[in-house]
């Protein structure tokens, strides 16, 4: 009964923790310079970056500018997985917060007002959806599929106030904030940055990701050490609510319409993609904001390869899910273990 | 009279028009209108109409998700003795379980758009297709029709085409990538999209490249929703072929006639679809 | 139980260094383990090998030899995280070793599952009750082995077994075999783990501190059964940290150290002086129990009044007074709601009765945050289920309790934890590599140390702990009742719930006895002793 | 009266309690013809339910059953293009399901990755599958189809107890069966309700979760199987968004998505009860596509609530 598999290295504990960081990470990147590789020898010009109409352009600053809406949601999820919970509705914020733009610029607001109204009316979604797990505590996927089936109609619904079907709007302010530009740099990476950067303070340099933790580790322990898990699950779902509100400006500004059925369709699940491929797991206990990014970054580099490949479209699924199982075999111990494991034994039987 | 409607689906600026004005046009008539949206999903359309016949409504109308899968139900709205009508897609199999098809034409559509493409370019150019949904009828047909046009000059290829699911978001998206693959569309000369909204994204998305849509490219697509009207007008765009979304007007009398007096309709009563162009660009 | 227990409970070392404890580092000498390995005459009903396992950071055993003969009552004694249960587990399928090998009846086995055990009728009773609490006793209890009619499963002969079962540890009374598990007690989840484990093809029966959370009836009845499965020439496995209950059961003893076996003795030839140091290398002298001198400690006005408090169906109204330096026992038979008392003090169980006030201030709606703000601490008895976060680092776990106190804004600084999380681990002798370990990871009674160390670190004016000592060993066991005392002697009040009567008598000012889920009765510190105690349950007086 | 029954008492309570409603509400509601309409459109969704409350019971979900329905339709209907019997097609595709399940399942245990993105993985590669195979919606033109799905028991009242009805009320038994009278079951309620103890209590973990999302993997299959031939056709987009309906009707068919609680029985009426929904929705028949979508998640929500208070409240007298 010797397994050469159990045995680890014995190392002083700093070391090994720095080890485990970059064992977290390693996965994820070299995904993705696989991806870019393939990219790279398909379309020649993949990587090359020039200045267009004044700002960057080419398909890394592509990926980039895609992936910010999916990584904001993507983080939000996180801090919602990291609470053992899960937020199938972001997809139907982004479309309520898209409708209330529109609306509201329609209806002739300022535009700053409108921006706030907006974000307001996520957290409200958030309000919603964090009432019904911590209060009425209704298990998350049903609590939030509850949202997520109704909020497309809300946008509709909103649509309709003012009779357009997918109307649209002109606004300098917030196409700025999505299609605009400071310097080279495209607005929404910036803001991107500023989002991620508050985030990380509230998560690491305040007690508020510990208290996410261990409310996901443990509710009942969390509670009996007299953390207030019900706020903490509020909470979580306000963050993820205000991620995919703005996520939901950016997508409207994009193409300044407004159209509930369809716009971010699916785009939890390649949020949830994110936060798992990151690192982070549905069982809650840990929240990994940095790897999360990267995560999303795998999956948008992904689209945009299956996009510029000229692959013809009915591929783009079997392609994406071929890459995702692969990536999460890569990043799976357990398989490497497991394979030496069998090994092991087949030797062992050959003996006999 | 009561009249069950089931319609596809909200996606786009289409279907939407579309039923909001079978619901006027129903107050209008002064038709008691059961109207059930199947969000896209075929079953819940089965549900639909199996609804409709155990509320025993007088006559059906269906706008199909999909082609196949009809001849149970309508068998039943048969035994029920309930007339059935079909609005835009066709249906599979025995066409003497429904009455007659009111409706435009997808495949015509496509070989509308090519046709137009065709003479605008005098049979010389590379295309890039913006496809709509995956699967989904008006894309295989708009696809079929329009190649089956194209096919015929040889100095015309399809060099790209992607699906943008018939949403602005995904033509915008699409159309950014083919920029880049495509190294600013060099040499291309038309982009076919499947739907104005796909189109509408496209025409963004080459702006912000700094290209001129509808200037050094001929743009053509379906439907001449109001956006596109803008767009034409605007000289973004060059070609919309339209498909009527205020077709309550012809569907309504066919049906409510149909009722009062029993008389064979022909199977398939067309809806003229008529081409949008602006002024072609001088090339 | 045992009367005739030596005092081994009541040792203590007012200051021992912990160098001896905590796992091996790797490096040390690798001189073979097993140093004393007798020669086989007979062969033993199961043996263990050479036996090795390493953790990440930790070599859990190392070289271990282990046999037990048929018909023996063997104690495996050793200290918070010397590697007994991991030998066990690895003996019964739930770990797989590094190295060694496993001889049941002389033939070589491979034990690659708790399957494989199982069908080798190695039963087990794991330390943490390891049943699944969603599901009804009987399915619990009969998992794997259903009995089948016409290849399908037999509910009413399954229940019937299971029923027979617990009537052998005769609790079928208390226990209906429909409920799900987790409705029920530690206490009593954990005599079901014992009935499950009985089956009638077992050879080879091992119980990793199995009377953790019990108290004497219990224990006596346990030990009725496994002197006839003994009779019936069973080999059984018997891990705990009372001392006297060792001696009162086993025939032989082998003494774990840092996952080395460093001795094994007929317990007649092993008396509790000689068996300690063996267990701690090092000494530990005795004291009496705390003098009425020290209790003059207890000074001013209570610091906790409960009136009435109480709640329907749970717990009936009852009073109780608590004065700061003072220790007051919580006693009863299991079930008679010690618990419930003490989570209703702490808020964790809302009262619906009742008047509760805190260092002057009437408590309207107590909750645990509530009561943390007012200066209340409270170490669950249930620690699996909510006293740790297996995920969560024992750094984590340790600060949690003042993080929370301080509120999410005040965050501790990294260095701050880790001080305070170092000075925990050494106070309180917690045996881990480093304090970014995964607390799932330790030995269940370090997991116990660190549920404790958390309770500290808010420095709490009211301190509530529900079987603070379960699976803690003798040493550390002696550290923390020193350090109660000089928490006490600062002016610290104190709430004990124990099943442990000697626990009891050995800390507490005052001892409030509980029945059937009301307060029977107080005892003034004169009159604590253990007689009275159990008189006063039994209800003899009141 | 054991608690374990509760909230599937609940659930069927508040299915007829809105059956009832809906047939004052609207008339030819509370008829057979109604009811074995519900049975029979929504046979094949909860038919896959059935496989997702064995994943759901062992702490596990399923997000692949849409996408299987979609595929083994595609699949039938293009194979008799090729002109193969549906019946053996549809035995072909059983099999299929099973061992794409078991193979999730295997991933899912030996790299413990996530179920949720296992499934979803499998989730792409299906839906992907389909459209590669066929773009266009394809009939199934052998006759036996058609007369097999206009197979039916007559009900009093003019309603009629469907084929796919029946199949899946067949599944239904065969799902009890192993929930509540084998081993596996049994292992199924031991591995939700928790890993680890389960994991030393002996059970064969590995094995186990194969089974269930084989048995998972089956039971959509089996979906997919009624839904090809009660559309007698193949629609590469058929089913999609199954899924949730499926997890939908398991957790208001009283089950916990935390595992280790709830019954088989319970997914037929939370799957009836989304049946009711749409129904009602369709009877209203005034409400546009935004609307539908509003009411939709207002009534899961409103029966989420009742089913639950329901199960509180009968607690409550039970403990008293
Ligand atoms: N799964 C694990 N991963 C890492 N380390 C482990 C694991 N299980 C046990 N250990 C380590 O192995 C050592 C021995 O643990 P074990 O549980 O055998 O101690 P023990 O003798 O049972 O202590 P106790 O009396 O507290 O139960 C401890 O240092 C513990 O931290
Ligand atoms: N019938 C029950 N339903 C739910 N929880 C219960 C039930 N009985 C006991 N418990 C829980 O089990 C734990 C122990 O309660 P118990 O009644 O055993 O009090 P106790 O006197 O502390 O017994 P113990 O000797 O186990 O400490 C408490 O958390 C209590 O809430
Ligand atoms: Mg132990
Ligand atoms: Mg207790």
């Amino acid at each position: 009964m010797k397994h050469s598999s159990d045995i680890r290295p014995h190392a002083p504990a700093p070391s090994r923790l720095r080890a485990l960081m970059a064992h977290r990470a390693v996965w994820p990147v070299l995904a993705l310079a696989l991806i870019l590789a393939v990219d790279g020898m398909i379309s020649p010009g993949f990587f090359q970056i020039r200045i267009v109409e004044g700002r960057l352009f080419g398909n890394l600053v592509d990926i980039l500018y895609r992936a910010a809406p999916t990584a904001l949601v993507a983080l939000g999820m996180a801090v919602v997985i990291g609470t053992k919970g899960i937020d199938l509705s972001v997809g139907s914020i982004v479309a309520i917060v898209g409708a209330v733009i529109t609306w509201r610029i329609h209806a002739g607001d300022p535009h700053w007002l409108v921006l706030v109204i907006a974000l307001g009316s996520a957290l409200l979604c958030g309000l919603w959806n964090g009432c019904l797990v911590a209060v009425l505590d209704i298990q998350p996927i049903i609590a939030t599929l509850i949202l997520m089936t109704s909020g497309r109609g809300i946008g509709l619904m909103i649509n309709l106030l003012y009779g357009g079907t997918n109307p649209s709007f002109t606004s300098p302010l917030l196409q700025g904030l999505s299609v605009g530009h400071v310097g080279l740099i495209p607005t929404r990476l910036v803001l991107f940055v500023a989002i991620f950067a508050a985030l990380w303070l509230l998560v690491r340099r305040t007690a508020f990701g510990l208290m996410l933790e261990s409310v996901g580790s443990s509710p009942a322990a969390a509670n009996i050490v007299g953390i207030n898990a019900r706020l903490i699950i509020y909470a979580a779902y306000l963050i993820s609510a205000f991620c995919s509100g703005w996520a939901g400006v950016v997508l409207a500004a994009d193409t300044h319409t407004s159209d509930p059925v369809s716009i971010g369709l699916n785009i939890e699940l390649d949020a949830i993609l994110a936060v798992v491929i990151g690192g982070g797991s549905l069982a809650g206990g840990r929240v990994y904001l940095g790897m999360t990014i990267l995560g999303a970054l795998v999956i948008q580099a992904l689209t945009t390869s299956i996009l510029t490949s000229g692959l013809p479209p009915e591929y783009n699924l079997v392609v994406k899910a071929v890459v995702v199982i692969c990536v999460l075999l890569l990043q799976s111990a357990n398989l490497r273990r497991a394979l030496t494991h069998a090994l092991y034994h087949a030797l062992a039987r050959t003996k006999r | 009279v009561t009249i069950g409607f089931s319609q596809v689906g909200d996606e786009g600026d289409w279907r939407p028009a579309f039923s909001k004005d079978m619901q006027d046009e129903a107050k209008k008539e002064g038709i008691d209108l059961k109207f059930a949206d199947a969000q896209g999903k075929e079953e819940d359309q089965l549900k639909a109409v199996r609804a409709f016949i155990a509320q025993k409504v007088d006559a059906i109308i269906i706008a199909p998700v999909v082609t196949t899968g009809w001849s149970q139900v309508l068998e039943e709205a048969k035994k029920a003795g309930i007339p059935v009508f079909l609005a835009d897609r066709d249906v599979e199999g025995d066409k003497s379980l429904f009455v007659a098809r009111i409706s435009a034409d997808f495949n015509l559509e496509g070989k509308l758009a090519g046709a137009w493409l065709a003479q605008a370019s005098k049979g010389n150019c590379k295309i890039v297709e913006l496809q709509g949904t995956v699967g989904s009828a008006p894309a295989i047909e708009r696809k079929k029709g329009f190649e089956a046009i194209i096919s015929q000059f040889p100095e015309m290829k399809i060099i790209k085409s992607q699906s943008g699911n018939f949403t602005t978001d995904g033509g915008k998206k699409v159309m950014e990538a083919f920029i880049k693959a495509t190294d600013n569309l060099k040499g291309v000369c038309g982009v076919f999209a499947h739907n104005d909204n796909m189109q509408l994204g496209a025409i963004q998305a080459m702006k912000e490249a700094g290209l001129k849509p509808g200037k050094d490219f001929l743009m053509v697509s379906v439907d001449y929703v109001p956006a596109m009207k803008e767009a034409l007008a605007a000289g973004d765009a060059n070609a919309s072929v339209e498909l009527r979304s205020a077709i309550g007007k012809y569907i309504y009398p066919v049906v409510t006639d149909y009722l009062k007096d029993k008389k064979e309709l022909p199977k398939w009563i067309v809806i003229p679809s008529d081409l949008h162009a602006s002024a072609t660009p001088g090339n | 139980m045992a009367q005739d227990a030596p005092q081994g409970r009541r040792f203590e070392s007012p200051r021992a260094s912990f160098d001896a404890s905590g796992p091996k580092k790797p490096g040390d000498g690798d001189e073979v383990g097993g140093t004393c390995l007798e020669q086989t005459i007979v062969t033993a009903r199961i043996e263990m090998l050479g036996v090795s396992k390493a953790f990440p950071g930790v070599r859990a055993l190392d070289g271990v030899d282990f046999r037990v003969e048929a018909g023996e009552v063997h104690a495996l004694m050793g200290e918070n995280g010397a590697g007994k249960s991991t030998l066990i587990k690895i003996m019964t399928g739930a770990v797989q070793g590094d190295a060694g090998e496993i001889r049941l009846d002389g033939q070589t086995v491979r034990i690659g599952s708790t399957g494989d055990a199982q069908a080798l009728g190695i039963g087990t009773v794991y330390q943490e009750v390891n049943l699944v609490p969603t599901m009804s006793v009987t399915k619990n209890m009969t998992l794997l082995r259903q009995p089948k009619r016409f290849g399908l499963i037999d509910w009413r002969e399954a229940r019937r077994r299971a029923r027979q079962r617990l009537e052998r540890l005769n609790i079928a009374s208390q226990i209906d075999v429909e409920r799900p598990l987790g409705s029920y007690s530690v206490a009593v989840q954990q005599l079901v783990a014992i009935a499950r484990a009985l089956e009638d093809d077992t050879r080879v029966l091992v119980l990793d501190e199995p009377t953790a959370s019990l108290d004497a009836n219990e224990t006596a009845l346990l030990f009725g059964i496994v002197r006839d499965l003994k009779a019936r020439g069973i080999a059984i496995v018997f891990i705990t940290h009372f001392i006297d209950q060792v001696y009162a059961i086993a025939d032989r003893i082998s003494v774990l150290r840092n996952g080395r076996r460093v001795g094994s003795a007929p317990t007649s030839e092993l008396p509790p002086l000689q068996l300690i140091p063996m267990m701690l290398g090092r000494e530990l002298e005795t004291t009496e129990r705390r003098a009425a001198s020290e209790s003059s400690a207890i000074h001013g006005e209570p610091i906790l009044v409960a009136e009435g408090v109480g709640r329907r169906r749970v717990m009936a109204p009852f009073d109780l007074t608590l004065r700061p330096g003072e220790v007051v026992g919580l006693s009863g038979l299991l079930g008679s709601g010690r618990t419930e008392v003490a989570k209703l003090v702490f808020g964790a169980i809302k009262r619906d009765s009742g008047k509760l006030t805190i260092a002057g201030a009437e408590v309207k709606s107590a909750s645990p945050a509530r009561s943390l703000h007012l200066g209340v601490a409270y170490c669950p008895e249930d620690r699996k289920a909510e006293g740790l976060f297996a995920e969560l680092s024992v750094r984590e776990n340790i600060i949690l309790g003042l993080q929370t106190k301080r509120g999410w804004l005040r965050r501790l600084s990294f260095d701050a934890q880790q001080a305070l999380a170092e000075a925990m681990i050494e106070a309180l002798g917690i045996a881990t590599p480093d304090a970014d370990k995964p607390v799932g990871q330790l030995s269940g009674g370090n997991q116990q140390k660190v549920v404790l160390a958390r309770a500290l670190t808010s420095d709490p004016r009211i301190l509530i702990l529900d079987e603070p000592t379960r699976g803690i060993d003798v040493g550390a066991h002696a550290e923390i009742v020193a350090l109660i005392r000089k928490l006490c002697a600062e002016g610290l009040a104190l709430l004990v719930a124990s099943s442990e009567l000697d626990e009891l008598v050995a800390v507490s000012d005052r001892i409030a006895v509980l029945r059937d889920r009301r307060k029977v009765g107080e005892i003034e510190e004169r009159a604590i002793d253990r007689q009275t105690i159990i008189d006063t349950i039994a209800g003899a007086r009141t | 009266m054991n608690e374990k029954f509760l909230p599937l008492l609940a659930t069927i309570a508040v299915f007829v309690a809105i059956f009832v409603i809906g047939g004052l509400l609207y008339n030819n509601f509370m008829s057979t013809q109604v009811l074995g309409d519900i049975l029979a459109d929504n046979a094949f969704i909860i038919t896959a339910a059935f496989g997702t409350t064995f994943v759901i019971l062992s702490g596990g979900i399923d997000l692949s059953i849409g996408s299987m329905i979609g595929f083994v339709g595609v699949v039938i209907a293009n194979l008799d293009l090729a002109g193969w019997h549906p019946l053996l097609a549809a035995a072909l595709m059983l099999g299929f399901g099973f061992l794409f399940g078991a193979l999730q399942g295997l991933i899912i245990d030996i790299c413990d990755i996530q179920p949720f993105i296992v499934t979803l993985a499998g989730l792409f590669l299906l839906r992907g599958a389909c459209f590669m195979i066929n773009l266009d919606s394809v009939p199934i033109q052998n006759g036996f189809v058609g007369w097999f799905s206009g197979l039916g028991i007559p009900l009093p009242g003019g309603g009629v107890l469907r084929s796919s009805a029946i199949v899946m009320l067949l599944a239904l038994a065969g799902g009890i069966v192993i929930a509540h009278f084998t081993r596996f079951g049994a292992n199924v309620y031991a591995i939700g309700g928790d890993r680890t103890s389960a994991t030393l209590m002996g059970v064969p973990v590995r094995r186990t979760t194969v089974g269930i999302y084989a048995l998972g993997g089956f039971y959509s299959a089996l979906g997919g199987v009624i839904y090809a031939f009660y559309t007698s056709s193949g629609y590469p987009l058929a089913g999609s968004g199954a899924e949730l309906t499926a997890i939908a009707s398991v957790v208001l068919g009283g089950t916990m998505l935390t595992g280790g609680v709830g019954m088989v029985a319970g997914t037929l009426f939370g799957g009836m009860i989304l049946g009711l929904i749409a129904t009602i929705i369709i009877f209203n028949g005034t409400l546009n596509g935004a609307w539908i979508m509003i009411v939709s998640g207002v009534l899961l929500f409103v029966f989420i609530v009742l089913q639950r208070s329901l199960v509180g409240s009968l607690r409550m007298r039970g403990a008293a």
